[in-house]
């Protein structure tokens, strides 16, 4: 039940938050139970098909997807990344177009998961 | 279960603290003992605000039976006295870090 | 759940994100530290990203408080300070330019921090 | 009277955005001729939001002959085709400069 | 007709933003006519009776008064502060709380100033 | 008004007010100035309060585009560079740590640039 919590608000790109998050998330799941809220615009952050381009950029949906497989295909691993349904519908996006494995969370979901968390950083 | 303090800095109308009072909400909701900290531009949504002019934000915690305080330091930087609220306690920082550390409490933030 | 120690010594860990001169958030960390510390209590403060500009040296602030001058003092108060080095390696930042006591660290160090602290408290933009 | 620009870089729900969507509109109905650019996060504007989900926002600036044009580049970085937009035009770098200095065009931003 | 503006947009103390906005406005006064937008959050700016203490910022309201009171005693400059009474209300603020020297603007207004002017900083 | 210029001359000035690393607005400044300096616009920068830490030498960024090596660049293109000079004091940066082509200026030379401009574009946090 007491795991570590980060949670995600903001876009990915416009501001370097996300980045920032998604590093100290994947810096998490190899120390301990992490699990990861995206909600408002956070959500973005799942997006697929993202394409940095020469901009410089990592991709970060898929280094969140990358993170989330290698975490599976680790049995001491435990990561789990919520998505607020919420958040999805306020922006018209459909699960279908977020990387694999994520996990979808209602409000009630993400609450408990907030609750429950010993310690959380907010990005 | 153990007690919930969210501390909330950001401007009352920005995403980042109208999701703060929705999930001191949610959490209320599930019968947790929620309390809220108001900080830095936060602390403006403990100013003026009636559940008229904002029907989803703070007004509607405080009758609910969430405690609010508000840091007394930046409610008089900002030009408005301790007692201009209504249904919230302004808190000095000794107090602040007194509801932090407090036992059996979840601190999360600052949102 | 773990063990509560007595009021009286619990640890705080501030992960600061902002730059010294973002707004508020240096100066909200150091008060809450300097409560923190004057009731007892141990502080850890970890600066990253953005965070990292707040604990250089040479500040000459006018009109809006000195954040060198408040970190430095909390350090003398004896507030454990750790940068994220990598943020630190980005943006330029040699050790030579850095507040002392204030040290490059490391996230696996954050992560050992945050799971030696009571409260976690995110101060970002 | 001159045209006016408006460049906004801000994430669709901020105020910042909200009050240049406000801005535009309240622009246009002083019969001014009025453009938006849409760059950074405030992209994701053009991109799953009908009117029904934002009835104050930017959807509501096309059908009253705003041009909405938007940056192109941070679209496709967030994972959006050019071509999922209404009512738009996703413009390159060098088509912002030109709208940016056009004649008779007064530029404001970013928003 | 073709002035400089300055828009606020951002309470003050929280980011630097309203600070460095006022410092911009003072020294554009003293060089070309300037106008100033308070708006949104921006409000605050010229909310009477901050007090910094000793925390180490510069009273922002009390700045702005002056900034306003010296011009009027320069017959060379120009400078007008004008304060959105939709964000005024929508806050619950009354005009009587603020400094001295501004003047309230409705949509219509503000939008005509921004219009107006060759060129605008935002903060 | 004033005399407009032909088209192929405008001055462009992005007055620059974010961190290089606070997001996508250093990458902004640098893509649009540089699509302007390809259209052959003059371009102008003025970076002030924490738009300063962008014109520092020896970042090392990963993952995120490297802002020094982008406004490098662009002044090797022939943008005009210019920085908030008490807003490097207020940080502690020093001449010696600042980009070959970024100097210190005032407001008053801001508002010259502002008054010498067609387009003046504020990218801030």
């Amino acid at each position: 039940m007491d795991s570590f919590c980060i949670l995600f608000r903001k876009a990915p790109y416009g501001t370097i938050v996300a980045a920032e998050g998604l590093r100290h998330l994947i810096a998490a799941a190899g120390m301990m139970a992490a699990r990861a809220i995206l909600l408002d615009d956070g959500v973005y952050l799942a997006k697929r098909g993202q394409e940095p381009g020469d901009s410089g950029w990592i991709n970060l949906s898929q280094t969140l997807e990358k993170a989330l497989a290698d975490c599976r295909a680790d049995p001491s691993c435990q990561l789990h990344v919520y998505v607020h349904e919420g958040s999805l519908k306020e922006r018209n996006l459909d699960p279908a177009v977020l990387v694999s494995g994520v996990e979808l969370a209602d409000d009630d979901q993400v609450a408990t998961v907030i609750a429950e968390a010993r310690r959380m950083l907010i990005f | 279960m153990s007690k919930v303090l969210l501390m909330i800095a950001s401007s009352p109308r920005s995403m980042e603290a109208q999701r703060a009072f929705h999930l001191a909400r949610t959490l209320h909701t599930q019968r947790r003992t929620v309390s809220v900290v108001l900080l830095q531009d936060a602390v403006l949504a403990a100013v003026g605000n009636g559940p008229a002019q904002d029907p989803d934000g703070l007004a509607m915690l405080v009758p609910r039976g969430v405690s609010v305080y508000v840091c007394e330091h930046d409610l008089t930087l900002r030009g408005f006295a301790p007692d201009m609220i209504g249904g919230a306690q302004s808190v000095n920082d000794q107090r602040i870090v007194d509801l932090m550390v407090a036992d059996d409490t979840r601190t999360f933030g600052c949102f | 759940m773990e063990p509560e120690g007595p009021a009286s010594h619990k640890t705080l860990t501030i992960f600061l994100a902002a730059t010294p001169y973002a707004g508020e958030q240096a100066s909200t960390a150091i008060r809450l530290a300097r409560a923190a510390i004057n009731a007892g209590h141990r502080v850890s403060i970890f600066a990253s990203a953005d965070g990292v500009y707040g604990f250089t040296v040479g500040h000459r602030a006018k009109g809006l408080p000195n954040a060198e001058t408040g970190f430095g003092d909390l350090i003398a108060r004896g507030a454990h300070v750790e940068l994220c080095g990598s943020c630190l390696a980005t943006r330029g930042l040699k050790r030579e330019s850095l507040l002392p006591g204030a040290d490059p660290s490391s996230l696996e160090k954050l992560f050992r921090l945050i799971r030696e602290s009571d409260v976690l408290l995110t101060l970002g933009e």
